[in-house]
């Protein structure tokens, strides 16, 4: 029975993390068709910028969902302002210019920070569940998904930002000839997106041992849950996450984590032979 | 037009000959060896990519199933010959199952890119976790991380005892490189060739026209594999061991790059941008003052940003401004332009 | 008795909640021309569709020469000898004039049969000294007479074309309507057509689509001159 | 680290000096030491400080008036974490540049990759990292601890520590950690204990929430986790938020290697049990002047690890035989080095085995005390023992296999 209750909230805490990675990835590809390579490099920012607050004695609280959303916000303010916008409607070129930023700021991290390992240790002591210790962290990264679906679904459906950016989605020209300037949008969108990928470093950085080679291990698991997920965005991440997270802890618990990992990605190629569209392309039509 | 295709293989010849000749006095033969196996694979990209439309992220899928085909089958067999063209065939095969299912299914454009990039995901994964004594085929461990090494390399065939390696090693592919060319060469200016180029223009009116762009696409990316398979097989020879670093994600984009570089919808393009990328990074190897990976990362930003169509097809561009017509079916802006918008529906 | 072409039966397509194809059967006898007409979203082209291959129907069944062709792909239809223009113009942007054309005949000749064919097709839509040119160049007029060219060149014996005189000069209708009539001395033609001036011009039979399902079938002078035609145009209450 | 750098290269002028001479009078001068190393990409952390190593070996070789009368001069080659460069990268050395020796390599693969090129160009090869064991080939010479080496020393000692007798393992999934499982489930039954689950995990694993849970459903009395990376790393980290380390004790042979002690906070650290050659924090003499040494030279020494300090040694080790031999021929280096050779430095005694040609070293137990490692006993020249099993050069001198040794 304890058992059962850890293995669920693994799965809960797997699901968790998918959507968590694929958040910033969603927005950005959601919006403005642009898929960012670059975006495990932002998660790893968003790591080290934690890091780096929490040392110079900021709050790891105030660091993780302050301090490296706003950094790794601002970092992708740049890049969008420096190539990203020249890039518009080219979905392979941008691609592959992110790419290209995914290996600069792997070079200059480690030439800022070294290529040691850093990290910081996690904030939530551990709880026991009858025989069982589990991490306690696991929790708080289950609230920050649900917080981060939440709060872009409220952003998305009550707010003035959040109706223009709904009508960008449907059409990319629509939002112009209401009069909103779609540069500014556009503009607007990468922000938020940076942020949440710098939010999600931040949240798994007191998780694991950072180096600047770490986004890696990201970006391919938020490119398969995002496209996974199909066009609508929470409902696409959230089935997605849903489906990868439970089918590769089913695997990791019964097997092995290699197994589970494969599991995950076998899961994906099924996924999208089925459903060529991703998820949300078939079912949840037009929803958010 | 068989009067253009002899002239194709004149040129070809020849400029390879003068090519052999002048390059081992500015390169050694062992670097030349790899740059020319890097330029194979880059054209197998660039075969299916530029002129089929059909953007893999998984090229290198085929490169390393080529190089442990090879390994596995020549550490079983003890000769060359045979390995060599299983490493040719198993990536075809191989491709041609996975484009039918991908095919079949009318997967397009990024989702197309993500099957690709999950399979090579799962082989780099599966090829990594093969340590234990368990995975064995024949006579050969797969080794997992540390890959296999010290199988037998190519030797003359139907004489195993006679090895090539060195400079003759080079020759042998060098003169692979420029078959491989030929073939590609005369791939594109046969029928079958100008349907694929008509299919990435436009795969509605390829099929209105009686076409079957799924058995098609299918044919096409399995020739392409069949030339990375052969790429990696070369590779394997050369370094003497198989990694699976041969499938991870960063050997992957390499390939990417090295067409985009390069230039898109030509034959030479992907082949001087493999080179001369795999080269530069040789270069940059022997200095230590800045990172460089940070270098490749804004040589990429800055291709795409300012030369998206790559160097070959602005030196052709430059060209054809003052001489002839444009060559047949260059890709063009207007045609990624297009693959965003169709991502859109 | 002319041999049926073209025939379906019951075919019927639905979206969701939405019947965009109800219960149409249809019939269509060698070289003869049909223009289907209807306001937007009678169903017109969801028809089309279903024929050409491009959509399956949700039911019913559709008959090229007596062999069922429901739910084929395009291109099977294609290889029996349909040629098939749709709605947005469908070319291969960065090919020429002649390698466009080329392709569409090299489906059914070998090459140099496929070579003069397309050869001849240039001469006959009088684009030669546009051959070269690259399809993405051409003013939109050009563009339709290309695409009409390629489908000419296989020497269809049925063709479907969605709305082939959209957006075109008059000048342009004028040589579209010339090579039509000339298509249909060996073809059936099928045309879904919004320009009453145009099918004027060339019909004969004409087809009224509304609301999914086919309205009326007459003689184009007797179905312009109809009272509920006119009143489904106009937006009345049929 | 860029900063170190310029530090370095202002310290070393002299040397920066020389490589303005004309070629041919350095040619045929200096005695030529190359090195091939990843000190970029993301095995950076083990090859760049393997990197300063070297070089400050060979500054101190040459400041005390070179080799045989010779400076040496160090050809030395960036593989950025890529296997295809370091095959490019050891023709270069042996065909165009034409170095007396060669030093480097950190994966198991990479050595695989250039041992080959070295044997046939006759170069003679030093590798100089801890890895699972069983060269043996004449051309090569290891002086890293091999996993019996460290997991015999553990082993028992982590057991009495634990008071128990089951043990789980969790490994890296690759040889090294293939192997090392093998002899740790060896090493277990011997102290009679019993193993009761292992499971392997690739590099680039990074969470084991669900392997916690299943451990604790085993309830063995000592967790050993040869894990390795950054990525593994996130193991120490979980395991503690999820108060298991109270609970269970950890053994690692791996962990520290990278100086990864120094990244988890006192909590998650202290304790784990570990068991190396080297550590920075030996209170030794020999260490404490080998960490000036190094101070002066680069500054700051916490980057420091055992990969370098065997960098270190090979150099040096090679030096010595130089010396003895009297010339820097492959043939007399190499019955130098047979003669078993032994070097003192910060680590204690590095001996060379003549029978396999890897290294009997002193083996430290430590537990991992606040960021540092606190030695808790020393064992005395440690040979490698699982090599030996396999390998014996002065019967088949012609040996150039590795061993999959069996347990």
């Amino acid at each position: 029975m304890d058992l059962a209750f850890v293995i669920l909230v693994e799965m809960l805490y797997a699901v968790a993390s998918l959507i968590l990675i694929g958040a910033g990835l969603a927005v950005v590809f959601g919006m403005m068709k642009v898929i960012n390579l670059a975006h495990g490099e932002f998660m790893m920012m968003g790591g080290y910028a934690t890091i780096t607050a929490v040392n110079l004695g900021v709050n790891i609280f105030v660091a993780m969902l302050v301090v490296a959303p706003l950094v790794v916000g601002l970092i992708g303010l740049v890049v969008e302002r420096l190539v990203i916008r020249h890039l518009y409607g080219r979905l392979v070129d941008t691609m592959l210019a992110t790419w290209g930023l995914s290996l600069f700021f792997i070079g200059l991290v480690t030439m800022i920070f070294g290529n040691t390992t850093t990290g910081i240790s996690t904030p939530i002591p551990g709880f026991a569940v009858g025989d069982y210790q589990i991490n306690g962290y696991n929790f708080f990264v289950i609230l920050a998904a649900i917080a981060l679906l939440i709060g872009v679904l409220l952003v998305l459906r009550t707010t003035r930002a959040g109706l223009v950016a709904r009508g960008a989605m449907q059409r990319s020209d629509m939002a112009a000839a209401l009069g909103y300037s779609p540069d500014r949008i556009y503009m607007a969108t990468f922000f938020c997106g940076s942020a949440l990928s710098g939010l999600a470093g931040a949240v798994f950085a007191p998780l694991v041992g950072l180096v600047p080679t770490s986004g890696g291990a990201y970006i391919a698991k938020a490119f398969i849950t995002v496209i996974a997920g199909g066009p609508s965005l929470v409902a696409g991440l959230l089935s997605s996450a849903g489906v990868f997270g439970i089918v590769s802890q089913i695997f990791t618990f019964a097997i092995s984590p290699v197994i589970g990992e494969v599991a995950l990605l076998v899961a994906a190629v099924i996924l999208l032979r089925i459903m060529p569209q991703g998820i949300t392309g078939r079912f949840f039509k037009g929803r958010l | 037009m068989p009067g253009r295709f002899v002239k194709d293989v004149w040129v070809t010849v020849l400029v390879t000959a003068v090519l052999i000749w002048i390059m081992p006095l500015l390169i050694g033969t062992y670097t030349l060896t790899v740059l020319v196996i890097y330029g194979m694979l880059g054209l197998s990209l660039g075969l299916i990519w530029g002129f089929g439309g059909i953007l893999c992220f998984g090229q290198t899928a085929f490169f390393g199933l080529g190089a442990y085909t090879y390994a596995i089958a020549a550490i079983n067999i003890g000769e060359s010959t045979l390995p060599m063209i299983l490493a040719i065939l198993v990536p075809a095969v191989f491709a041609a199952l996975l484009g039918a299912m991908m095919f079949y299914g009318r997967l397009t454009d990024v989702y197309l890119g993500v099957i690709t990039l999950v399979v090579t995901l799962i082989l780099f994964k599966f090829m990594n976790s093969t340590a234990g004594p368990q995975y064995v085929i024949g006579k050969a461990r797969m080794g997992g991380f540390n890959g296999i090494p010290g199988f037998p390399t190519l030797n003359v065939p139907g004489d195993p005892d006679t090895y090539i390696w060195g400079d003759p090693y080079f020759y042998v592919c060098a003169v692979l490189l420029a078959l491989v060319f030929l073939l590609v060469s005369a791939l594109l200016r046969s029928s079958f060739g100008r349907v694929a180029v008509g299919i990435r223009e436009n795969e509605t009116r390829a099929s209105l026209m009686g076409y079957d762009v799924r058995a098609r696409k299918t044919v096409l990316f399995a020739i392409g594999a069949a030339i990375a398979g052969l790429a990696g097989a070369l590779f394997a020879n050369w370094a003497e061991i198989v990694t699976p670093s041969l499938f991870s994600l960063g050997q992957s984009a390499e390939i990417i790059i090295w067409c985009i570089v390069g230039g898109l919808g030509t034959r030479l393009g992907p082949i001087v941008g493999a080179a001369g990328l795999a080269y530069l990074k040789f270069l940059l190897g022997q200095q230590a003052v800045v990172d460089n990976t940070l270098i490749t990362g804004l040589i990429l930003v800055l291709f795409v940003l300012f030369l998206p169509k790559g160097i070959v097809p602005a030196l052709v561009g430059l060209w054809k401004a003052s001489f002839g017509r444009r060559p047949l079916g260059r890709i063009h802006q207007a045609r990624r332009m297009r693959g965003g918008e169709r991502a859109n529906g | 008795m002319v041999e049926v072409v073209l025939e379906t039966v019951a075919l019927t397509m639905r979206f969701g909640g939405v019947v965009a194809a109800d219960n149409v059967n249809f019939k269509l006898r060698a070289r003869e021309l049909r223009c289907l007409i209807g306001p937007n979203g009678a169903g017109k082209s969801t028809f089309f569709k279903c024929v050409a291959g491009l959509q399956t129907p949700t039911e019913g069944q559709v008959f090229m020469r007596g062999t069922e062709t429901t739910g084929w792909m395009p291109h099977q239809i294609a290889s029996m000898g349909v040629g098939i223009k749709t709605q947005t113009p469908n070319v291969m942007d960065e090919l020429s004039v002649f390698e466009n054309i080329w392709l569409a005949a090299r489906r059914f000749h070998p090459v140099a049969e496929a070579n003069r064919k397309a050869q001849e097709m240039v001469e006959r839509l009088a684009l030669g000294p546009i051959a070269r040119s690259t399809l993405g160049r051409l003013a939109h007029g050009e563009r339709q007479r290309v695409e009409l060219g390629l489908v000419a060149v296989g020497d269809p014996w049925l063709v479907l074309l969605d709305e082939p005189a959209a957006g075109m000069s008059a000048e342009d209708v004028e040589r579209m309507t010339g090579i039509i009539h000339e298509l249909n001395r060996t073809a059936a033609i099928v045309i879904v057509e919004h320009d009453m001036q145009f099918i004027r011009s060339i019909a004969k039979t004409v087809t009224v689509f509304h609301q999914g399902a086919v309205l009326m079938e007459d003689h184009v002078d007797r179905v312009m001159s109809d009272a509920t035609v006119r009143n489904v145009y106009l937006g009345k209450k049929a | 680290m860029t900063l170190n750098r310029r530090n370095f290269l202002a310290g070393t002028a002299a040397m920066t000096g020389a490589a303005m001479l004309p070629k041919a009078v350095l040619a045929a001068d200096a005695i030529k030491l190359g090195s091939i190393l990843d000190t970029s990409g993301i095995f950076d952390a083990y090859g760049k400080p393997m990197d300063m190593a070297l070089r400050l070996a060979v500054n101190e070789l040459n400041g005390a008036g070179g080799l045989l009368g010779r400076q040496i001069e160090v050809v030395s080659y960036d593989t950025q974490s890529d296997m295809a460069l370091y095959s490019q990268y050891a023709q270069q050395l042996t065909r165009q540049d034409k170095v007396d020796v060669v030093h480097g390599g950190i994966l198991s693969a990479s050595r695989e990759a250039i041992r080959q090129t070295m044997r046939k160009n006759k170069t003679l090869y030093f590798y100089n990292v801890q890895y699972e064991g069983g060269v043996c080939d004449r051309n090569i010479f290891c002086n890293g601890l091999t996993p019996a080496q460290q997991a015999a020393a553990l082993v028992p000692w982590a057991l009495k520590e634990a008071g128990g007798k089951k043990v789980y393992t969790l490994a890296a999934d690759y040889n090294y950690g293939q192997i090392t499982a093998r002899w740790i489930q060896k090493f277990v039954e011997e102290a009679g204990g019993e193993v009761v689950g292992t499971d392997f995990f690739p590099l680039d694993v990074a969470d084991f929430g669900a392997t916690i849970a299943k451990v604790q459903t085993a309830a063995p009395d000592l967790v050993i986790a040869p894990l390795v990376g950054g990525a593994h790393l996130s193991f120490f980290r979980q395991w503690a938020a999820s108060g298991m380390k109270d609970k269970i004790p950890l053994a690692s042979t791996t962990m520290g290697v990278g100086n990864e002690h120094k990244v988890l906070t006192p909590e998650e650290g202290n304790g784990i049990m570990v068991a190396y050659s080297y550590s920075q924090d030996l209170e030794t003499a020999e260490n404490a002047s080998f960490k000036d040494r190094w101070t002066a030279a680069y500054g700051d020494p916490t980057a420091l690890h055992e990969l370098a300090v065997s960098t270190y040694y090979g150099v040096h080790t090679w030096a010595k035989a130089v010396a003895q031999a009297g010339s820097i021929e492959r043939d007399a280096v190499t019955a130098a080095l047979e003669t078993g050779i032994s070097v003192d430095g910060p680590a204690g005694k590095y001996t060379v085995d003549p029978k396999t040609h890897h290294a009997t070293v002193d083996v430290h137990l430590m537990k991992v005390q606040d960021h540092k490692m606190k030695v808790i006993e020393t064992l005395s020249q440690r040979p490698p023992i699982d090599t030996q099993a396999v390998c014996d050069l002065n019967a088949n001198p012609d040996d150039n296999t590795q061993y999959e040794i069996q347990i």
